[in-house]
């Protein structure tokens, strides 16, 4: 393999593990905060995009309203999913609503079928500058890269800045452990807990739209892979972890296009070796690469 | 059951810390421990909040392996082995924080301490191989199959650790909650089932923490009562943990003080009690004891 | 005497089947310390908790000035000027210790306010001091003791409420939380303190009440309770 | 409380199974294929379901690799009963290796080695994923399911990579998987209930108290995951000449098919046997009997048309319902025993008066 | 009414097939509603992409609904799980679009009404060389779909015995990025990719190549005929060829004509092969109850197995005695954006 190769896939593996690592932000936001495997954050994700493509083809939009529109419409969709399916079962033992999200995730999936079709729409409703292409000798950069790693990092300073810098953050953090003390402190825990969900789901909601840039096909089972994916990063990167996630995010794309690169005959096992990496991670850091929280001590 | 007394018990020593220290990051927690337990004292460990003491069981039932030193036990080093080997080997403990199988019964909570009869296989290996004459070399058995299918022989283990659980439970008075749900259980009936769950795995040393924590006077005055009748009972060593003074001095035949992971006293109660060091780090001069 | 702050009146508690609490009256007076005691299960806990409106299946009212708190919200409660430091501690263990005491002023606006009772936090509990950055899981018993304390101070709460705060403390630290919490009274709040060790309680304690099995069983000024036979007999383990 | 007596307990349990013997033997003659079909099915995710509340349940780790299993104990017993020209005309991208292209063996023997292969499976799976905890081992797991996926999907030399294996032969009969499924709970039931399951719960409540009785939590942990892994495979291998046809898309063998398992074990009370089995019946029949909304309806004169997703999505409705409503599953923790119906009804008795 | 039975995949992953297959089939109903004087009933039922649902359907099509045959599945691996049950049931079942040899072989009341993939392949490699004028190609192979890796395996064999040059790349279908194949594929300076895959795939490829720089063509099988190849893919997909059953731009019968006149007055756009196949397996199980002149379950097998020269859309339409179709292939070609028709294939 030639070294312009090797680095066309470094930049791929950057588009690809920025667009996980973006997802993987939105998916730890929840994830940390609830400990709440949230299986529909990939589906709330669909739906940002589907709300997008809508505002588009249907209502007429600018391309920039409509992703607007999309962002904020997942977070309503994200904060009625929390109030009804998972409010009531906060007390309740954490598989309880971890299969209600998996449900949820199903209802969701479903209920695009219904509404939208089985058959996949094409995202083509944003400016084709996006899809220009810089030519550097070799190596070929799409713009949607800058653009993607631009997003994910500033989202990235922008939820740090809510978790580490904050009043309300530092709640969100105290509720990871133990939500009847934290409203002993005086907090609105259903406030903070929504506001989580809608940031979440507006951070879904931005990933799945700039997903649907780089692949521009929407289906109501799209959801799935990035949601996985993002589950994934977000372990690798220590459960809770913001910069964690990130950083797994950025490995599992990497790690995926460069093993093919490197291999081009183990295609197939593309996202075996991913997962080795992963398992082999996990045996010398068994709380992934940043550690937010340990056991409480004996 | 008698108490072993008189002088050779006394010299027999039950365990014996070396140089125990350990680290966190850049804490020393336990610096430099040096002490022994004879067999069927009572003695206590005392100091301020986070002096190490808590640290200390951890390191001698194994849940952390110590920086450095060595712990000795009944003449084998035990230093660094796993929790459950120690405990096979007649080390119990109980927690400060009271760590119960809450969804569990309370006779269920002391049969699975007794579920250390049936896996003692390496305990006892490394007992063989400390001293072949006095234990003989085990055998390997297949229990899980055994309890899996039912065969006489696990059955009427079964049975005896049963009845084994049921005369524990009547021991400390909590027959009648046998078949509750442990956390169902008031404060004080809940740290009985700690201790009794621990004499279930039948140790020689028990290890206490803050066993009278929670209790009011007159219950801790029961607690005392207990303590020494269950020692007596099951001839055991122990080392307990406390802050309640009057308890301490009224059980312990010695007494370590620790700060800042440090011994700065050792001796018996009435030594403590006038000791200057301990009084500025601990005591204070006029308690609320 | 004074003004009634908190009142309690017929409190039942229930755990599913479980009557935990059998509709007690107290009364808690401004300005003054009030003490709860009584065995292990006696429902000191289940009272607080339900004042705090952590508990779903309570009955009878609840009055803070007199104004009905028994539907809030517990942080509307908190935010009311009622603080708790709950049993068993409940720090939060991924925050740091600095972060654990903020989060006890979480609903203040007041920033001197809150910066100056943090140092007078810090100065009451100076190993908190040297572990701000330590990550509240790892604290000794004790220490985590202090900091759940030191939180709820950070609420500088008209009623401060301590669930056994001297619980697996050093006898040098329960004199000074004691001395703490007559420092409270003296600056004019009013504290409610549960606690096993009732004589210390007791003798701080402008007013006391015994609970037993879910009923107040006695009730009086602190010091008459604390020459209470029965009470000498029963909690302090003294025999007559 | 009345205590039911071991006699009787026996007695009537025996009744109970024979009973339900003569249950299926009725649907088996008296319908046609389809709901003995469904039953059969029901029978199969039994096991699966079974197995997998051991570790999920009793054992209270995550695992989220469950289908890699069935997976390894489907390909193992379908490869050992495929009829030998059969195999010589499917692998056509590249033969079968030696010895597997010459054999050709019974249902129960295929069964049983499909069984232990998956069981070593998942002791190799188990070895290293039990250091991590909590969804950490979540991850480790799945990782592991997908890769024995991707290694099936990729070695055509033995399993037909994506190809799959066709024409199984039908062995999969009501009461091969009935009679396994009870095999299936008598064992993993008999393992709950001894000093052994007693220890598995304890772990699930507290590794550091259950350390400090001396109980080996890794070693356990991972007896209870290979137990799982055998009778995985064994579900495996009954599912394969069920459907007669296996491959390794990521919907047939992969996450879905855990997922799936796991919605059955939390309905049905994660932790109980009986809950599982009752998960198993209940995901099986209503994921066949929401049919009914997808054809269309005459509803009052008004035609509505068949909407597709419709059942799936009722579906969702229904088991995020339960879960509202009845967040412990159907069970609990608690089993289906006489002990159980007996105090149920007197509790209602009890009610009325 | 005369029962027959769909089962199509209308959730999932592959719902899009069974929608298209479907509204094919609804056309070829509309138009010939009944045979023997009574009026067929199509009984759909949804397979949800899954393969036990899929054996679970044709099961309870036949057991619960009492059809007289079945149009379906549509992937071949769902076809292999229900075809199982037809035959033990002795029930017809006619697949309107699984290609993959194994369906039909060994049974003996499954039939298909398309073309199998040693065929595809094979009419792929001659146009490839011939057509294309192709002598180094790089195949791009979805390592999950057994139709990918079967096509993928004929076209070589017989490009290569053509004397052409291959070289070889592996995706899975459901990835959503090519780029490391596709750059290690680019740097082999190919005349063609054959990327014998899915539409979803084959349009986020086509421009992830061409954002590589790739401008030569791309070649398919039928799995790429979709209007969202051309919708997702834009501009990248065209110079796309695909080998398929039928090219609306371009009906081989009178029939044909009449299906395209009806279909694009239903459903405002142009049918795909899909949509053919389904409206042709309609036509030939009417075809077979009208001949085998009852309903009896082994007259219409027999009937279907001796269909000889039937006119459907997708042309004349042979069935042998293994159940499998003979007829002719088309060969299409993405062209500024609409599925234009370039040769016909004949077998
Ligand atoms: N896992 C750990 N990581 C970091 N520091 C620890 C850990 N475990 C204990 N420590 C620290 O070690 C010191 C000793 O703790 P230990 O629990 O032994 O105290 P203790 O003497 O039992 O106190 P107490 O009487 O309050 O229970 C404390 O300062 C504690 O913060
Ligand atoms: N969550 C609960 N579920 C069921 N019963 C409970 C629960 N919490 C408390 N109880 C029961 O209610 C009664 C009162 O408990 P509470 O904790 O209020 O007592 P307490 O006076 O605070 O005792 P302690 O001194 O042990 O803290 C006890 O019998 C206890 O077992
Ligand atoms: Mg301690
Ligand atoms: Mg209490």
């Amino acid at each position: 393999m030639s070294s312009s190769n090797l680095i066309q896939d470094i930049i791929n593996g950057l588009l690809l593990g920025g667009l996980y690592a973006l997802i993987a932000i939105g998916y730890t936001m929840v994830y940390g905060i609830l400990r709440l495997i949230n299986f529909a954050h990939g589906d709330i994700l669909m739906w940002g995009v589907y709300f997008a493509l809508y505002a588009v083809v249907a209502l007429s939009m600018p391309w920039w309203i409509a992703f607007v529109i999309g962002i904020a419409l997942a977070g309503l969709l994200g904060f009625t999913v929390e109030k009804v399916a998972y409010k009531p079962l906060r007390s309740a033992p954490r598989i309880s609503s971890l299969i209600t999200a998996i449900g949820m995730s199903f209802f969701l999936e479903s209920l695009a079928v219904v509404v939208w079709g089985g058959i996949p729409k094409s995202f083509n409703i944003y400016p084709k500058f996006f899809n220009r292409t810089l030519i550097f000798g070799h190596v070929r950069i799409q713009m949607l890269t800058f653009f993607i790693l631009g997003v994910t990092f500033i989202l990235l300073l922008a939820v740090l800045w809510l978790l580490y810098r904050t009043n309300t953050g530092t709640a969100m953090r105290a509720i990871a452990t133990d939500i009847p003390t934290t409203s002993l402190m005086g907090a609105n825990v259903n406030n903070i807990i929504s506001l989580t969900f809608i940031i979440g789901s507006m951070l879904a909601a931005t990933s799945g739209i700039m997903w649907a840039m780089r692949y521009p096909q929407v289906q109501p089972y799209m959801g799935f892979v990035p949601g996985m994916k993002a589950f994934i990063a977000a372990v690798i990167g220590g459960i809770g972890s913001v910069p964690g996630a990130l950083v797994g995010g950025f490995l599992l794309g990497m790690t995926e296009i460069i093993v093919v690169g490197l291999f081009p005959n183990l295609a197939g096992y593309r996202d075996a070796f991913a997962y080795v990496i992963l398992i082999v991670l996990l045996m010398f850091r068994p709380t992934g690469i940043f550690r937010v929280y340990s056991e409480q001590k004996v | 059951m008698i108490k072993i007394k008189g002088k050779d018990a006394a010299k027999k020593e039950v365990l014996k810390l070396e140089n125990l220290t350990i680290r966190f990051g850049g804490l020393t927690a336990v610096d430099s421990f040096n002490g022994y337990l004879n067999k069927g004292e009572l003695i206590g460990l005392i100091g301020p909040n986070g002096a190490g003491k808590t640290t200390i069981f951890n390191m001698i039932t194994g849940i952390y392996k110590p920086t450095f030193g060595t712990i000795t036990f009944n003449g084998i080093n035990i230093t660094g082995i796993k929790p459950q080997i120690t405990t096979h080997l007649g080390i119990a403990r109980t927690f400060q924080n009271i760590r119960l199988f809450s969804e569990m019964s309370v006779l269920e909570n002391v049969m699975t301490a007794e579920h250390s009869w049936l896996q003692n296989y390496k305990a006892k290996k490394i007992l063989h191989a400390h001293n072949p004459s006095e234990f003989p070399k085990p055998h390997w058995k297949p229990w899980f199959w055994s309890a899996v299918l039912k065969t006489p022989d696990y059955l009427k283990v079964e049975r005896k650790m049963k009845s084994y659980a049921h005369d524990l439970l009547k021991e400390v008075g909590l027959d009648k909650y046998a078949h509750l749900k442990a956390s169902a259980l008031p404060y004080g009936p809940q740290r009985k089932l700690e201790i009794a769950r621990a004499l279930a795995t039948k140790p020689s040393l028990l290890l206490l923490d803050e066993p009278a924590a929670g209790m009011n006077g007159q219950e801790t005055q029961e607690l005392l009562e207990f303590i020494e009748n269950i020692r007596e009972k099951f001839s055991l060593t122990i080392l307990l943990i406390e802050h309640d003074m009057k308890f301490v001095m009224k059980i312990c035949e010695r007494i370590y003080v620790l700060d800042y992971g440090k011994i700065i006293a050792h001796g018996v109660p009435k030594e403590i009690q006038s000791d200057k060091k301990v009084i500025e780090a601990y005591l204070g001069d006029e308690s609320y004891v | 005497m004074s003004e009634v702050l908190l009142k309690l009146e017929k409190l039942n508690v229930y755990y599913g089947a479980i009557h935990a609490v059998k509709g007690i009256n107290i009364n808690v007076f401004k300005g003054e310390i009030t003490t709860l005691i009584g065995a292990n299960g006696a429902g000191k806990t289940s009272t607080l908790n339900s004042i705090m409106g952590l508990l779903k299946g309570i009955k009878g009212k609840i009055f803070y000035k007199s104004r009905d708190i028994s539907h809030l919200r517990t942080d509307a409660i908190v935010k009311l000027g009622i603080s708790l430091s709950p049993e068993g501690r409940r720090i939060f263990p991924n925050l740091t210790v600095d972060e654990n005491l903020r989060m006890g002023a979480y609903f203040r606006k007041d920033i001197n306010g809150i910066k100056s009772d943090r140092k007078w936090v810090l100065e009451l509990f100076p190993v908190l001091k040297e572990r701000l950055k330590q990550m509240g899981g790892t604290l000794s018993g004790g220490e985590q003791q202090m900091l759940a304390i030191g939180r709820a101070l950070m609420a500088n709460p008209d009623i401060l409420m301590l669930d056994e705060p001297s619980l697996g403390l050093a006898p040098l630290i329960v004199k000074e939380v004691f001395d703490v919490i007559k420092k409270v009274k003296s600056e004019g709040k009013t504290v409610l303190l549960v606690e096993q060790n009732a004589a210390a309680a007791l003798s701080i304690a402008d007013h006391g009440y015994v609970l037993e099995t879910g009923n107040i069983v006695l009730e009086g000024k602190g010091k008459e309770l604390l020459a209470n036979d029965e009470v000498r007999q029963a909690y302090l383990g003294i025999t007559v | 409380m009345k205590r039911i007596s071991f006699k009787l307990n026996f007695v009537l349990t025996t009744l109970f199974v024979i009973g339900t013997g003569f249950f299926l033997l009725w649907v088996s003659n008296s319908f046609g294929g389809y709901w003995p079909r469904i039953i059969t099915l029901m029978g199969i995710y039994g096991i699966m379901a079974v197995s997998y509340t051991l570790v999920n349940g009793v054992t209270g780790i995550f695992s989220l690799g469950h289908a890699g299993f069935i997976a390894i104990g489907a390909y193992t017993a379908a490869l050992l009963t495929l009829p030998i020209q059969q195999k010589a005309m499917s692998f056509f991208i590249e033969p079968l290796i030696w010895p597997l292209n010459s054999i050709q063996m019974g249902f129960l023997p295929a069964t049983i080695i499909g069984g232990l292969v998956a069981a070593f499976a998942a002791f190799l799976v188990g070895y290293p994923s039990l250091r991590v905890t909590g969804d950490y081992f979540a991850i480790a797991t799945f990782g592991f399911a997908e890769i024995i996926r991707i290694v099936i999907q990729n070695s055509y030399n033995i399993t037909n990579g994506s190809l799959g294996l066709k024409s199984i032969p039908p062995y999969t009969t009501i009461w091969w998987a009935w009679g396994w499924l009870l095999v299936t709970v008598i064992v993993i039931g008999s393992l709950k209930f001894s000093s052994y399951g007693r220890a598995l719960r304890a772990m699930s409540e507290d590794t550091v108290a259950a350390r400090a009785m001396g109980i080996d939590v890794f070693k356990h942990q991972l007896i209870s995951f290979v137990v799982s892994g055998f009778f995985a495979g064994i579900g495996g291998a009954l599912y394969a000449h069920w459907l007669t046809t296996i491959d390794p898309r990521p919907t047939s063998l992969g996450i879905m098919l855990t997922f799936f398992v796991l919605i059955m074990i939390v309905i049905g009370g994660l932790g109980s046997i009986s809950g599982a089995v009752l998960g198993a019946i209940f995901f099986a029949f209503f994921a066949q009997w929401l049919r009914i909304v997808e054809s269309p309806m005459n509803f009052f004169g008004i035609n509505i048309p068949g909407i597709p997703g419709m059942s799936m999505l009722i579906f969702a409705i229904i088991f995020i319902l339960i879960m509202l409503f009845r967040r412990k599953g159907i069970m609990g923790k608690d089993e289906l025993s006489w002990q159980y119906i007996y105090n149920y009804f007197s509790k209602k008795a009890g009610d009325q008066d | 009414t005369i029962k027959i039975g769909v089962a199509f995949p209308m959730t999932g992953n592959i719902a899009a097939f069974g929608e298209m297959t479907l509204q094919g089939a609804k056309i070829a109903q509309a138009l010939y509603p009944d045979v023997l004087g009574k009026k067929i009933e199509l009984i759909v039922a949804d397979n949800r992409s899954d393969k036990t649902e899929a054996a679970n359907i044709v099961s309870r099509l036949i057991d619960y609904n009492h059809v007289v045959a079945i149009i379906g599945e549509i992937a071949s691996s769902h076809s292999l799980a229900g075809g199982s049950i037809a035959e033990k049931a002795h029930v017809p079942m006619l697949s309107p679009a699984s290609t993959n040899p194994l369906v039909t072989q060994g049974k003996h009341y499954v039939f298909r009404a398309c073309f199998v993939d040693p065929f595809q392949g094979h009419v792929a490699a001659v146009f490839a060389y011939k057509n294309l004028k192709a002598r180094t190609a790089v195949v791009l192979t979805d390592v999950v779909q057994d139709y990918s890796v079967g096509l993928s395996n004929f076209f070589i064999k017989d490009f290569v015995a053509m004397g052409g040059k291959v070289y070889r790349e592996f995706y899975q279908s459901g990835d959503q990025d090519f780029s490391a194949q596709l750059t290690d594929a680019l740097s082999k300076h190919p005349d063609v990719l054959y990327v014998p895959g899915y539409y979803p795939e084959i349009a986020l490829m086509a421009r992830q190549a061409r954002q590589l720089g790739y401008t030569g063509p791309f070649l398919a099988g039928d799995g790429a005929e979709a209007p969202q190849l051309i919708k997702i893919g834009g501009d990248a997909v065209n110079g796309v060829y695909y080998t398929s059953h039928f090219n609306s731009a371009h009906p081989f019968t009178s029939i044909g004509k009449k299906f395209v006149a009806k279909y694009e007055a239903t459903y405002k756009t142009s049918p795909s092969a899909l949509a053919a196949l389904g409206f042709d397996s309609y036509l030939l199980l009417r075809d077979a109850i009208k001949r085998a002149n009852s309903t009896d379950l082994e007259k219409i097998a027999e009937a279907l197995r001796t269909t000889k020269n039937f006119e459907g859309a997708t042309g004349y339409i042979t069935i042998d005695k293994y159940g499998n179709t003979i007829k002719s292939a088309v060969v299409n070609e993405v062209k500024n954006g609409k599925f234009t028709y370039v040769t016909t294939i004949n077998p």
